[in-house]
């Protein structure tokens, strides 16, 4: 398979075309006639799914940290530039996207039916950005990646969505788009800092990496990104915007919100806070911040879900919960904790994804989301039932589940620096069970006292489709998680390494941008800050002279500013 | 002799100028402003500027004007003898604020002649060569077809959609 | 990728393995998991077929075809479901025998694939094989055979036939794993897959809500042992880096400061796992519930298998409660209290399921008591026993209550099935139940030569003599006899009630009361053999050469203690380095042998004492003689209301807290924060609105207000 | 003279602020512009005999601008006028919202 792989160049291309084909997608989407639309959309984002496996081999485990790099010139005046690369936290992020989004597509087949051909192409239009976000390695390309996922998932809950659609698309937006503005201000200033730094602009990963920042600056950054992240994520108390946009959500759209959108956030600090900011994320006061938060959220949002009587609302609450876990998982710190994290990033969007459309799948027949309105469907649908209680013990995480091997990990990883906020936050395995049986006993168990509950109609032969895989895939990480572990190893060691290292900008960072090789600094394309010199004047004079080359005019700037020397 | 002929000009302009803004009669107000314009006309041959002093004429006073006196005639204006000007503390923040600028101005402009800027320019000894070589419509025509051709194209589309958009807004619908 | 040679195979793990090869030990897991899938697909075909008959109007429970026979889906588990549990017991008692023949000292490990690899962990999917697994793995297959076998005839009129043992199946494979994990996690598995089973199987009939509702509470109340479990492993962990068996235990006398914090803590937490899944004080509560299950469910898991996990635990982590002298005797202060408690609310019981369960309640107490005084031999010898008696117990009385169901059906008459005062004199017509039952009634109230007798006796007599340690012993000690006592007097006054007597199910009723067909009395015959006999395997030295031993005649002595011996030897010999034997005399003098009579002539007087009194007295139907008005035996009748207590102190509080959180916090502070932000941004927007007058003279004079300031900002 | 005519062209600006200001007959705070522009013009025109001949050249063009402006504030004061019967600008709040 590797062989294959390298024949046909794939590590070269396959990057670039799963972020872009999707766009082609929406060329075919939109042209089809409206009702072979989603047919269109499932077969094209199946393609993409399988193009994407091939980079479970070609991969190397062993090989350097991030493969597959490459980088292009984008916009070369500020350094800007179109470079891609993934380690293997992004590898599984990537492959959870392109698992998802088929699986949506195909559970969106009967609840959308209206103007079908703009809701695949806004799936499609989502898909770029997310694998945008985990492919990219320019700050910048982030920010604009990070940014795109917001718009079609704002058109998708607010006009797709239920009756409170409006209020829960625009709760959406204006959430995250307040979390990512104060971003860009952090990226923009981190930018000016590594340009004085490095001598040359740039917003590539490896060039900001190590960038001298006092603990100062590196905890308002800290604040600047964290806050985008922690609302995506969503972290206690930022999350209020999740339950209502889940709710409002159109299936598929809380199938992707919740496996993917979500991870966004994860993958944020992962990627970004923690290495860059190695000081103020290792440092104790934020540490225990952001832990506290986390378990709170575990704890807080298992109660709250357990007295909801939406059931959409229910499993909203229960991912606040479980991106909890990641959270505690990623802030600890310890290799057991992130992979543990990671693992419940992943178990999390195959569960919970999975949950979303068979609450999906109970609303197409009985157009309520209302618990107390269900009762005995496990008599009716044994298929159904069958998978929900699977779903329902890999969400609350039964051994031998995706959601155990997580959950595990995270609190194991937790323990070792932090034993009594994972004591606090092992309780949430308790108040898992809280919330989730109950729900499934008001749903599946309980007399089948209902007219309308008796002619339920048990999974068709594409929901069927649309379970299995999911379900299957928590049965088999729960077992064999041992794979995506191994290939996400490398990458969270040096997480790890790079933020005991912290800013002193270790032989590691060194070696990451090494072997990649494919990043060399650029020519300067304007005047370098050393050639600009320092003082105010010295800077406009320079920028006056490049523009206007007129002493005459020069002496007028010099008026205007009152510099009068 | 030039600066007693500006200072009479400068009196009619600012006498006049008042005349415009404190007249109640709109007709009056547009025959004060010509008296305006006409005086400025002739400061700017004061500074040697013959060929805007001449438009400033043309255009400004016989066209321009007589637009503003047509359509004041069309709405039956002439006869609207009602005092429309704001008073009270409305007024009195008006005064203040535009003496307040004028202060300002005036502080600023004082020192002008003396301004080391200046030093730069050619100077009037340096314009007068300029026009003694050209002319003045040479002068003006010669950057005007070359470094400001462009623009002054573009003022020529400016002023055609400025009369497409007039006819389009003042037509009656039917 | 899992070939059969693999499956043989695995990847042998540990040091010397004694020249013991097991044989298939994979084998023995997989052939319940598949009978588990063979199962469940047939399982989803049947339920398929019942929703659509429900969708088309029908009822959903008729399970014969048009043709007027059963379909192939209910007809296939009768042999898959109790034929893949024999193939594992034969394959478990292969295994046992190769074993018998070997010394062997460390458990042979047999390890799959890296479960959990992530750096610094390293968990593999692993096996271990040594003399404690063996036994519990006798118990779970060999009984767990019986059981199954006994369930073909018990739930074959039922529409969920094929679930119910895909369920069954599936829960022997996890309670396999559970006792044959080489390490911690995967003993997890098994730990919470067992609890799974368990909830599906008490929710079966899941139509009903209060039987859902029990399933439920099961499941969450056994949460709370598992985070208890969790917990432990994360302590061990931290101080071991590897949660395998064997170099946790090897270690753990030099990690661990004897009675130290961290090993306390360790064991408190393990505690709290096995109290959950053993059902003890305070975690005790679900399992009466949980005989909303079937009955041969409440025997495999309620009373043989499941809930004995926890005295496996302790047995298991031997060394550990051995480093950790508070948490041992934390271990007997529950057990002992479990015991007496639970016994005194089984007096006043009329179900007789319930009599049964809190009868397992107690009788899991003494083997806490056992294991807690450091007596890991007698407490998993207690568990054998109680294995086969009250499976034993379990499906006779569910041989009776399949009867009086039938005979209740067969009027329509709406009575319990399961209240003891609609029965008596059931003897008549049921007597191979009545014979195997009494003869497990004696095995449980402790009088010889049966089973029980040896079992509980030793436990006894440990707890008594473990006095030398410490005061505390004595006292658990004198309620170890008191919860003895009342097992005697509970389990007579429930035969009685039950079997002897007039009949008081009604005259036509009683024409339908009959025996339980031969696929179920051949398990009743075969656990009375064992309840008789199974005692024998262990009896000490002194008994051996006394009265009770038949003055040596008995082939072997304290065999199973020499069986653990490899097991527990760490454990024992921290407590001999620690502590010293254990002494010669009980508490108020006397050996062994002499408080063997004692306890037996005890149980003995008990049991004719009551069964006199319950004879003479005249018992009326369940709804004539209704629920006890007053006094303390409507408290026993309530169960110490401890059931409403939870609720208020615990259930209610917590829901409370939710809603507060969900209304207030989440609605009103967060959201409502939220609001206010947008509030204001409105509220700034409709201030700048104030200066949108829409009059030119406004938008003028600000424009020339600004012009002033730009112009004043460049004097100033 | 430079001084003077820029006080000058100081005087007529404000001058002609102040009937922008004070003044709600439509026209007339639209010729109180034109007077606003001329006294800009006045300045161009000055400093143009000091820095060069471009000053002439950018009157030319705001002279150009003056007159579209004029052409098409004329004719919106008209419609205006057709809609509401008067030029009084208080009357107009068609800014607002």
């Amino acid at each position: 398979m590797t062989g294959f792989l390298d024949a046909v160049g794939f590590g070269e291309w396959i990057l670039h075309a799963l972020i872009w084909l999707p766009l082609v997608g929406i060329g075919a989407v939109l042209l089809a006639p409206e009702e072979r639309a989603k047919e269109i959309a499932f077969g094209w984002t199946t393609g993409l799914f399988v193009l994407s496996l091939g980079l479970w081999w070609s991969f190397d485990p062993a090989g350097p940290l991030f493969q597959h790099m490459s980088s292009t010139e984008w916009i070369g005046a500020f350094g800007i530039s179109y470079a891609l690369g993934i380690d293997g936290i992004s590898l599984f992020m990537i492959l959870l996207t392109t698992f998802t989004m088929p699986i949506a597509i195909l559970g969106a087949f009967k609840y959308v039916k209206e103007r079908q051909r703009a809701f695949y192409a806004l799936m499609l239009l989502l898909q770029t950005g997310i694998v945008g976000v985990f492919a990219t390695m320019d700050l910048f390309l982030f920010y604009v990646f990070f940014e795109l996922t917001l718009v079609p998932m704002y058109f998708i809950v607010g006009i797709w969505g239920g009756e409170r659609r409006i209020y829960a698309a625009v709760k959406f937006f204006l959430y995250t788009a307040l979390g990512s503005l104060l971003m860009l201000v952090g990226i923009l200033y981190l930018y000016w800092q590594a340009q004085l730094n490095l001598g040359y602009p740039s917003f590539h990963f490896f060039d900001l990496l190590g960038t001298p920042l006092t603990l100062t600056e590196q905890l308002w950054l800290f604040v600047a990104f964290g806050l985008a992240f922690a609302i995506k994520v969503p972290l206690f108390p930022f999350h209020t915007w999740l339950p209502d946009a889940h709710v409002e959500a159109p299936t598929p759209g809380s199938v992707v919100l919740a496996a993917v959108l979500l991870k966004l956030g994860a993958y944020g600090f992962l990627r970004f806070v923690l290495p860059l900011f190695p000081e103020a994320s290792a440092h104790p006061t934020v540490v225990m911040i952001m832990l506290t938060l986390g378990v709170i959220g575990i704890i807080y949002a298992a109660w709250v879900a357990a007295v909801q009587p939406d059931a959409k609302k229910l499993v909203a609450y229960t991912s606040v919960a479980h991106m909890g876990f990641v959270l505690i998982g990623i802030f600890a710190l310890t290799t057991n904790g992130l992979q543990g994290g990671l693992i419940v990033m992943i178990s999390h969007g195959i569960s919970t994804g999975a949950l979303f459309l068979i609450l999906g799948m109970l609303y197409e027949r009985r157009h309520t989301r209302e618990i107390e309105e269900f009762g005995g469907i496990a008599k009716v649908a044994p298929l159904l039932a069958t998978a929900l209680v699977i779903t329902a013990m890999a969400s609350i995480g039964v051994p031998g589940t995706s959601g155990f091997v997580g959950e595990f990990l995270a609190l194991l990883g937790t323990f070792e620096r932090y034993p009594v906020l994972a004591f606090l936050a092992a309780t949430g395995v308790i108040f898992a069970a809280y919330y989730m049986l109950p729900m499934v006993q008001k749903i599946l168990f309980n007399p089948l006292d209902r007219e309308e509950n008796r002619a339920m109609k048990d999974l068709s032969g594409r929901e069927i489709a649309v379970l299995s895989p999911l379900v299957g895939l928590m049965l088999l990480i729960g077992v064999f998680p041992g794979p995506i572990l191994d290939r996400m190893e490398p990458g969270v060691q040096a997480i790890i390494e790079w933020v005991d290292e912290g800013a002193a900008g270790g032989a590691l960072m060194e070696e990451a941008k090494g072997p990649a090789g494919v990043r060399e600094a650029p020519p300067p394309a304007v005047p370098t800050t050393a050639e600009l010199g320092t003082s105010a004047m010295d800077r406009i004079e320079a920028t006056a002279e490049l523009i206007h080359g007129s002493a005459a005019q020069r002496e007028w700037i010099r008026v205007a500013i009152g510099d009068q020397d | 002799m030039i600066e007693i002929l500006f200072y009479i000009f400068a009196a009619v302009a600012v006498g006049s100028a008042f005349g415009v803004v404190l007249q109640k009669n709109p007709v009056g107000s547009l025959l004060f402003m010509v008296a305006t314009l006409a005086s400025l006309a002739g400061i700017f041959v004061l500074f040697e500027a013959h060929f805007l002093a001449a438009i400033q004429i043309i255009v400004y006073a016989g066209a321009i004007m007589v637009l503003f006196l047509f359509v004041i005639m069309l709405l039956n204006l002439g006869h609207d003898y009602r005092r429309d000007i704001q008073v009270g503390v409305g007024m009195v923040l008006a005064f203040a604020t535009t003496g307040l600028i004028a202060g300002i101005l005036v502080r600023q402009f004082g020192g002008a002649e003396t301004s080391p800027m200046l030093a730069a320019f050619p100077g009037p000894e340096g314009m007068d060569a300029l026009l003694a070589e050209q002319g003045i419509i040479g002068a003006i025509a010669r950057p005007l077809f070359t470094d400001y051709v462009i623009v002054f194209e573009l003022t020529g589309i400016l002023l055609l959609v400025a009369l497409v958009g007039a006819i389009a807004i003042a037509k009656r619908r039917v | 990728m899992i070939s059969l040679g693999f499956i043989a195979e695995g990847v042998a793990q540990g040091g010397a393995s004694g020249g013991y090869d097991p044989l298939l030990p994979g084998l023995i897991l997989l052939l319940p998991l598949l009978g588990f899938a063979a199962n469940g697909v047939l399982a989803l075909m049947a339920g398929s077929r019942a929703a659509d008959r429900i969708r088309g109007g029908g009822d959903g429970a008729a399970i014969a075809g048009p043709d007027g026979k059963k379909p192939f889906t209910h007809t296939l588990p009768t042999w898959i479901g109790p034929g893949v549990l024999l193939g594992a017991f034969i394959l478990v008692a292969i295994n046992f025998f190769r074993m018998l023949g070997v010394e062997l000292t460390e458990p042979v490990i047999r390890s799959y694939w890296s479960w959990m690899p992530t750096g610094t962990l390293s968990v593999d999917a692993a096996i271990q094989l040594d003399q404690l697994s063996m036994i519990m793995m006798m118990v779970i297959t060999g009984v767990g055979f019986l059981i199954h076998m006994f369930s073909v005839g018990y739930m074959k009129e039922d529409p969920g036939y094929p679930r119910y043992f895909a369920y069954l199946n599936l829960f022997v494979f996890f309670m396999l794993v559970l006792v044959m994990g080489a390490n911690f996690p995967v003993m997890f598995v098994g730990w919470e897959g067992v609890g799974l089973c368990s909830y599906l199987l008490i929710g079966f009939w899941f139509q009903d809500r209060e039987k859902a509702d029990a399933g439920k509470k099961a499941f969450i109340v056994n949460r709370v042992g598992d985070f208890g479990l969790l917990m432990a492993m994360f302590i061990l962990f931290a101080t071991f880096g590897t949660l395998d068996y064997g170099a946790i235990f090897q270690q753990a006398p030099e990690l661990f400061v004897y009675g130290g914090a961290a090993v306390t803590a360790v064991t408190l937490f393990l505690l709290l796992g096995a109290v959950g899944k053993s059902a003890q004080i305070p975690l005790y509560v679900w399992l009466p519930d949980a005989m909303a299950g079937p009955t041969p469910v409440s025997a495999l898991i309620h009373a043989a298998t499941m809930v004995t996990a926890g005295v496996y635990l302790v047995a298991r982590s031997s060394v550990l409660f051995a480093m950790a002298p508070a948490s041992a005797a934390a271990v007997a202060t529950i057990g002992a209290l479990t015991a007496l408690f639970a016994a005194t609310i089984a007096l006043k019981q009329y179900d007789i399921k319930k009599v049964l369960a809190y009868s397992t309640v107690s009788q899991l107490g003494f083997m806490f008591m056992g294991v807690g005084v450091g007596a890991y031999a007698a407490g998993v010898f207690h568990l054998m026993t109680h294995a086969f008696f009250k499976a034993l117990l379990f499906l006779g009385a569910g041989a009776v209550i399949h009867s009086m169901h039938h005979a209740l059906h067969s009027t329509h008459k709406d009575w319990d099935a399961q209240d003891m005062r609609n029965m008596g004199g059931l003897k008549r017509f049921m007597p191979a139940t009545w014979i195997t039952m009494w003869i497990a009634t004696l095995a449980i109230a402790g009088i010889w030569p049966f089973a029980g007798f040896f079992s509980k006796d030793e436990i006894i007599w440990y707890v008594g003599t473990a006095g030398a340690f410490s005061g505390l012993y004595v006292v658990l000690w004198g309620m170890a006899l008191a919860a003895a006592v009342l097992t005697a007097f509970y389990m007579t006054r429930m035969m009685v009630m039950t079997f002897h007597g007039p009949n008081r199910t009604g005259e036509d009723e009683a024409k339908h009361l009959h025996e339980a067909p031969l696929n179920m009395t051949i398990p009743l015959g075969v656990l009375a053999v064992l309840s008789v006999f199974g005692g024998w395997i262990n009896v000490p030295g002194s008994v051996r050469e006394s009265f009770f031993g038949g003055f040596g005649l008995l082939p072997m002595s304290a065999w199973l203690d020499s069986w653990l011996a490899p097991v527990t030897a760490g454990a024992d010999a921290i407590r001999m380095a620690e502590l010293g034997a254990y002494a010669d005399v009980s508490p108020v003098g006397g050996g062994h042998v002499v408080w063997g009579a004692i306890a037996t002539t005890m149980a003995l007087v008990v049991v004719i004492l009551t069964a006199r009194h319950f004879l003479a007295r005249e018992v009326q139907p369940a709804h004539i003689d209704g629920e006890p008005e007053s006094g303390i035996g409507k408290v026993l009748y309530n169960k110490w209301y401890v059931d409403e207590f939870y609720d208020r102190i615990i259930v209610r509080p917590i829901l409370a807290t939710s809603r507060f959180c969900w209304r207030v916090i989440d609605r009103v502070v967060i959201d409502g924060t939220v609001n206010a932000v947008g509030a204001v941004s409105k509220g700034v927007g409709w201030f700048g609105s104030l200066f949108q007058t829409g009059q030119i003279n406004t938008y003028a004079f600000i424009i020339a207000l600004s012009a002033l300031v730009v112009l004043g900002a460049f004097i100033f | 003279m430079l001084v003077e005519a820029l006080i000058l062209s100081a005087i007529l600006f404000v001058v002609g602020m102040l009937g922008v200001l004070v003044r709600r007959n439509a026209i007339i705070i639209f010729l109180c512009v034109e007077l606003m522009l001329n006294a800009v013009n006045l300045s161009f025109v000055a400093l143009s005999r000091f820095m060069g001949i471009e000053g002439q050249i950018y009157v030319f063009f705001v002279m150009t601008v003056a007159a579209a402006e004029a052409a098409v504030g004329l004719a919106i004061i008209i419609a205006i006028f057709r809609h509401y019967e008067t030029v009084n600008v208080n009357n107009f709040n068609l800014l607002k919202w």
